[in-house]
């Protein structure tokens, strides 16, 4: 499909999809609480067929916590990013760990350094600091006065 | 719950753990892999990383684009050029720089030389893992031609920092030519024999084949790249299906198998090395003279946007995220890192098998830690 | 039938694939020429590093003891860990006041050999040293002073 | 026939005599048994630090490599060196560990190894112990190595050592059968199982060439079942670095690591000593068959080379095939060691009994 | 010198042992440390005893070796007569190694020689 075909198709899916413009891929920024049921048609649809999951990523953005998923067809060989914005109180968000397995980690990677929280996600802790650390480094509020040094 | 998810509760009831790392002679660093084991049966195995956590991603925030170079040496420490490649064609992508073609022949030939050092690092672990020492020493004897290549030329054997945006740090030496040539006259008799001593041995065979199967589906789904992907049949060879540098120049072929096990994993490695000696050989005769660079600004800065250079490591598919708000620092910078992708297969892929095959899966996985961590 | 020729033949090969393996590691047990490794720390006098080899970064300075460096700080700037400082002073030359290199502190133990400081110093007093042999029992030690005392600015280097 | 110009019967008799001339029967025995205890460290000691040199020689030659070259000239006294660091190095134990147990293992280690030492022909008249059931006494005592090998894993309370322990259980376990039955083969030529008998039925030929394809098979079943009863590679999974660190081994420190290293060692001389002893005649010189011209003049110039270099010449062979076999092998699976074991070792050594009992009774071998 | 041989090198195997471990009890510089107390498990504690119950596949081959190791002990002495003895000792261990292959090939079929 072609970027356009995939923007219609989309946008039939979900209606309040918003596409940005001037960008390297596709980018549609969908409703948070839709994404589980969008990735699974992107999958399971035959015609998109996203079956690999390039990156999963987490981002700090000024009004918003996003998660950032970049999505890949073998099949069609199209790629899309998805992007799930998130208020910043309490950043909530459907994990896709039954989509791509290969989720699992990378959200719980994203849960580690934003504080996101991904429902039904079969282990969520954190990945790789301590399990006692307090707050979340990748933030762009995150104070650390004694590992950061600031030069 | 369904049978199956009660029959697996009761099965990790049933188990003990042995933590395998971080401190361990088979993770190659400090990985720690919480493994389930009834008896000698692999149940199940957990990764516990962060042990060599960096974090390299809030660093770049702070850093330039020529300073983040350094930083992605240090991910993955065997395909470091193209680690600091994959930064460079992110900025010159984003600004719309066109490199010389001498830098981009010069870049994929030593993006295919890390390439062939990490895939002798790699046998030589393998062999290690599995018991048979002597490979150790003969894999670092060959790598050693291709550090010495590597120091002449960039000043730094492991980790290079040569890329910069546009171009190199500096020209390439004199002597890069007729050495790497040398080298690949050299290597060319040495592979055979790895051959002979590892990949034909009834022992080894029978130690990785049928040995941790990765289907087609689960190699997509579980987005495992490089060889390891590529030996279950996922067509993944970014260097193939969106290529950079000069490897829309040169012709080779994707290493392709379907069977999906330990000793495929292995030979898909094995051959991609006959590959990256035939992509240097089509193009070490075309460096000629002229400028290693092109023309940058000192200060680089990014146009405000989003951005995504993937490339092919050693290990599979390295990805850069950039977010730039229009500064000289990134406002966010991803690395999606192929062995973190890899690893994740590493539980599915073990159940079942004996606490001597993980290790086997693990090695023919050829973790990098530091990658894992970042 | 069958069965028992399969089983044999196994029997065959693997002794077959075992002995090609011997055969290899035997070739190098007899040939004492294909040993590569170097006793090195005997062998110091002859151990030559390739004149590229990051080791260290040094400030070259000439016979006269005079270096190249202003003291612009553009390498402190572009420093990506913090390893260099530059302390600079003043100095009257011919009634005006002029700043000049104080101290070029290098702290080795925070560098990691990137050559960004060699490449972007616009008068190239920075260049890089083949020494390896950086272990000392003190990490102070490993904090640098690049220019040597009393040295001065190299007449040819512009401001 | 072998010409006894190297006969050490006649030493060790005056050697008897002049004692007892001087001392009382009991006492005799003592001094008799002090000097055979003191020759016996010094030996068991010279073979390990030679052994371990030898290990370390070998394979820094296989892997390109020098090998130790500081301590001595081209470092022989490394292993020296290396045994008073050993030495030199605190006892440490866990403290879960069952402490009796774990102080017991390297003692049972040892002396099982030293206790078939003693049962070696090393050259004529030098045989201390000489049982009319010598290759039984042999199998039996080497044995009992695993047991200290399996308290060693047992008592150290450590996942990794208890699932090496018993790895090793299991290998030893097979494998005895294999060595015994290897070692039948040559019982049945030779008609006795005194290790003096077998090595005199070898004056006129070893049996590894009298013997026909039997005795060769059987040699080759002998080599492989006895380097995984020594633990040692392709067979380590005992000690299998990459996946149980150290094995049964993991929680042992200085000196008690020391003898089950040295164990090792020594278990691979017994073993090579007693391949050489049955297969290959101890101390009896290679000969050539009359039929050839001049090989009486051979044959002399055999005989005049000392026995007990015959013994350790054809004992270093063995041991050099051995490390061969762990550098340039992969480790196998526990699986496959068995598998190995019982479905192509135990079933051709079958086989290979009656194929000489045939022979035997055809009389077909020389 | 047969049985007190034995006695003999059972003593000064334990006395090497022995005094080694004697010199090695005391020589060395000893520092204390709980640290060094504790199971070595890659630098984690261990959980739950490591005295555990394990996989039934050892002593399935356990018993295999029992059957077969007696079996060696009837043959040991039949191969030192059976020169002597001739024709007969052939016959009989034919018989008795094939009734004892047999045992072996039902176990190989009734999977008893496969480890899981």
């Amino acid at each position: 499909m072609s970027n356009e075909q995939l923007q219609n198709y989309i946008k039939e899916l979900v209606p309040e999809v918003v596409f940005e413009e001037n960008t390297q891929y596709l980018v549609a920024v969908v409703p948070t609480e839709k994404i589980y049921a969008i990735t699974e048609n992107l999958k399971k649809n035959a015609s998109t067929a996203f079956d690999y999951m390039l990156s999963l990523t987490g981002v700090d953005y000024p009004d918003s916590y996003a998660v950032v998923y970049h999505l890949e067809s073998t099949k069609h060989n199209h790629l899309i990013v998805l992007k799930a914005k998130m208020d910043k109180q309490n950043p909530k968000i459907d994990s896709v760990c039954k989509v791509w397995p290969a989720a699992e980690l990378q959200e719980r990677e994203v849960f580690d350094f934003f504080g996101v929280h991904f429902n039904n996600h079969p282990d969520l802790r954190r990945l790789f600091m301590d399990e006692e650390w307090q707050g979340y480094p990748l933030r762009k509020d995150y104070k650390d006065e004694i590992n950061i040094v600031e030069l | 719950m369904s049978d199956s998810k009660i029959q697996e509760n009761l099965q990790k009831e049933d188990a003990y753990y042995v933590n395998m790392g971080p401190q361990h002679p088979s993770t190659h660093g400090v990985l720690r892999l919480r493994v389930g084991l009834q008896g000698e049966k692999v149940i199940h195995v957990e990764p516990h990383c962060g042990y060599i956590h960096r974090g390299i991603e809030k660093m770049c925030e702070k850093d330039t684009y020529s300073q983040i170079i350094h930083l992605t040496d240090r991910l993955d420490y065997l395909s470091a050029n193209t680690n600091n490649e994959a930064v460079c064609l992110l900025v010159e992508n984003a600004l719309g720089i066109e490199v010389p073609e001498r830098v981009k022949i010069i870049r994929t030939i030593l993006d295919e030389l890390t390439r062939l050092a990490s895939h002798q690092l790699w046998w030589s672990v393998m062999g290690m893992d599995l018991g048979a020492l002597t490979t150790f020493f003969y894999g670092l004897r060959d790598r050693e031609k291709i550090l010495d290549i590597f120091e002449e030329s960039t000043g730094g054997r492991l980790l290079p920092s040569f890329n910069t945006p546009g171009g190199f740090m500096h020209d390439i030496h004199p002597n890069f030519v007729p050495r790497t040539k040398e080298f690949l006259a050299y290597f060319k008799k040495k592979l055979p024999e790895y051959n002979r001593l590892l990949t034909g041995n009834v022992i080894f065979q029978q130690r990785t084949k049928g040995i941790g199967i990765l289907s087609k589906e689960d190699a997509i789904a579980y987005g495992v790249t490089g060889p390891s992907g590529r030996a279950s049949g996922f067509a993944c060879d970014v260097r193939k299906h969106h290529p950079y540098s000069a490897y829309g120049m040169v012709d080779f072929k994707e290493i392709l198998y379907t069977e999906g096990d330990s000793f495929y994993r292995y030979v898909a490695r094995m051959d991609e090395m006959w590959e990256s000696m035939k992509i240097i050989e089509q193009l070490i005769d075309r460096i000629e003279d002229g400028p290693y660079t092109a023309k940058m600004k000192p200060i680089i800065k990014l146009p405000a946007g989003e951005y995504y250079q993937r490339v092919e490591t050693t290990r599979g598919e390295f990805g850069v995220f950039v977010i730039s708000t229009g500064d000289k620092t990134p406002y966010r910078m991803k690395f999606r890192s192929p062995n973190f992708a890899n690893l994740s297969a590493l539980d599915y892929m073990s159940r079942g098998f004996k606490i001597a095959d993980m290790v086997a899966i693990m090695s023919s996985l050829d973790l990098v830690i530091p990658d894992i961590d970042r | 039938m069958k069965e028992i020729i399969q089983y044999f033949s196994d029997v065959f090969h693997a002794v077959k694939s075992l002995l090609t393996g011997m055969r290899v590691t035997g070739y190098y047990f007899f040939h004492h020429k294909e040993i590569v490794t170097q006793e090195y720390p005997e062998n110091r006098a002859t151990l030559k590093m390739f004149e590229r080899f990051k080791g260290e970064v040094l400030m070259p300075h000439t016979e006269s003891n005079e270096h190249k460096c202003t003291g612009c700080g553009i390498c402190e700037m572009n420093c990506p860990n913090g390893s260099i400082e530059i302390l600079t002073t003043f100095e009257t030359v011919d009634g005006k006041k002029k700043k000049i290199i104080d101290k070029h502190i290098y702290h080795l133990s925070m560098c990691t050999f990137c050559g960004l400081c060699v490449k972007t110093c616009p008068s190239d007093a920075l260049a890089f040293g083949n020494d390896f042999e950086h272990a000392v029992f003190d990490r102070q030690s490993l904090t640098k002073v690049l220019n040597k005392p009393g040295s001065t600015l190299n007449k040819e280097v512009k401001e | 026939m072998a010409i006894d110009i190297y006969d050490f019967t006649g030493m060790t008799s005056a050697i008897h005599e002049s004692l007892s001339a001087v001392l009382s029967p009991a006492a005799t025995t003592i001094v008799e048994m002090t000097i055979i205890g003191i020759v016996f460290i010094l030996f068991y000691a010279l073979v390990g630090l030679f052994l371990v040199y030898a290990e370390r020689k070998v394979c820094a030659f296989i892997q390109c490599r020098l090998g130790p070259r500081r301590v001595g000239p081209r470092g022989i006294f490394q292993t020296i060196a290396d045994f008073i660091k050993l030495l030199m190095k605190e006892l440490l134990m866990t403290k879960n560990a069952d402490k009796f147990l774990f102080n017991l293992a390297p003692f049972i280690v040892i002396i099982a190894s030293f206790m078939a030492i003693g049962a070696m022909p090393f050259a004529k008249g030098l045989h201390a112990l000489d049982f009319d059931i010598g290759i039984l006494y042999v199998l039996a005592v080497s044995g009992i190595g695993v047991i200290g090998i399996l308290l060693a894993g047992w008592s150290s309370n450590n996942k990794y050592s208890l699932i090496g322990a018993l790895r090793s259980g299991a290998q030893i376990v097979s494998y005895e059968l294999s060595v015994g039955m290897a070692l039948m083969t040559i019982i049945i030529f030779a008609g006795s199982m005194q290790l003096s008998e077998i090595v005199a039925s070898q004056a006129n030929g070893w049996w590894l060439f009298k013997g026909h394809i039997p005795a060769i098979i059987a040699f080759v079943i002998f080599m492989i079942a006895s380097t995984a009863e020594t633990n040692r590679g392709p067979f380590d999974l005992a000690e299998a670095e990459s996946e149980l660190v150290a094995g049964f081994h993991t929680e042992y420190s200085g000196i008690k690591f020391a003898f089950f290293f040295l164990a090792e060692y020594m278990n691979m001389f017994v073993v090579a000593a007693f391949g050489a002893t049955v297969f290959l005649g101890a101390w009896m010189p290679f000969h050539i068959s009359e039929m050839i011209p001049y090989a009486e003049y051979f044959n002399m110039g055999m005989d005049f080379i000392p026995g007990f270099i015959w013994f350790f010449g054809k004992t270093g062979m063995l041991i050099l095939l051995m490390m061969w076999f762990k550098w340039t092998f992969p480790r196998l699976r526990i699986d496959q060691l068995l598998t190995l074991e019982w479905k192509y070792l135990l079933p051709i050594n079958l086989v290979n009994i009656v194929i000489t009992a045939f022979f035997v009774l055809t009389g077909f071998h020389f | 010198m047969e049985s007190e041989g034995l006695i003999l090198f059972f003593i000064i195997g334990a006395v090497l042992v022995g005094a080694a471990v004697a010199v090695s009890s005391f020589a060395p510089p000893t520092s204390t440390n709980p640290q060094k107390a504790e199971t070595y498990e890659c630098g984690i504690p261990t959980e739950g005893t490591s005295w555990l119950q394990f996989n039934v596949g050892y002593y399935l081959f356990a018993i295999l070796f029992l059957i077969f190791d007696v079996e060696t002990v009837f043959l040991f002495p039949w191969a030192v007569v059976m020169r002597e003895v001739g024709m007969v000792a052939f016959v009989e261990i034919l018989i008795f190694l094939t009734i004892l292959g047999l045992g072996l090939i039902y176990a190989w079929k009734k999977q008893a020689l496969k480890w899981d």
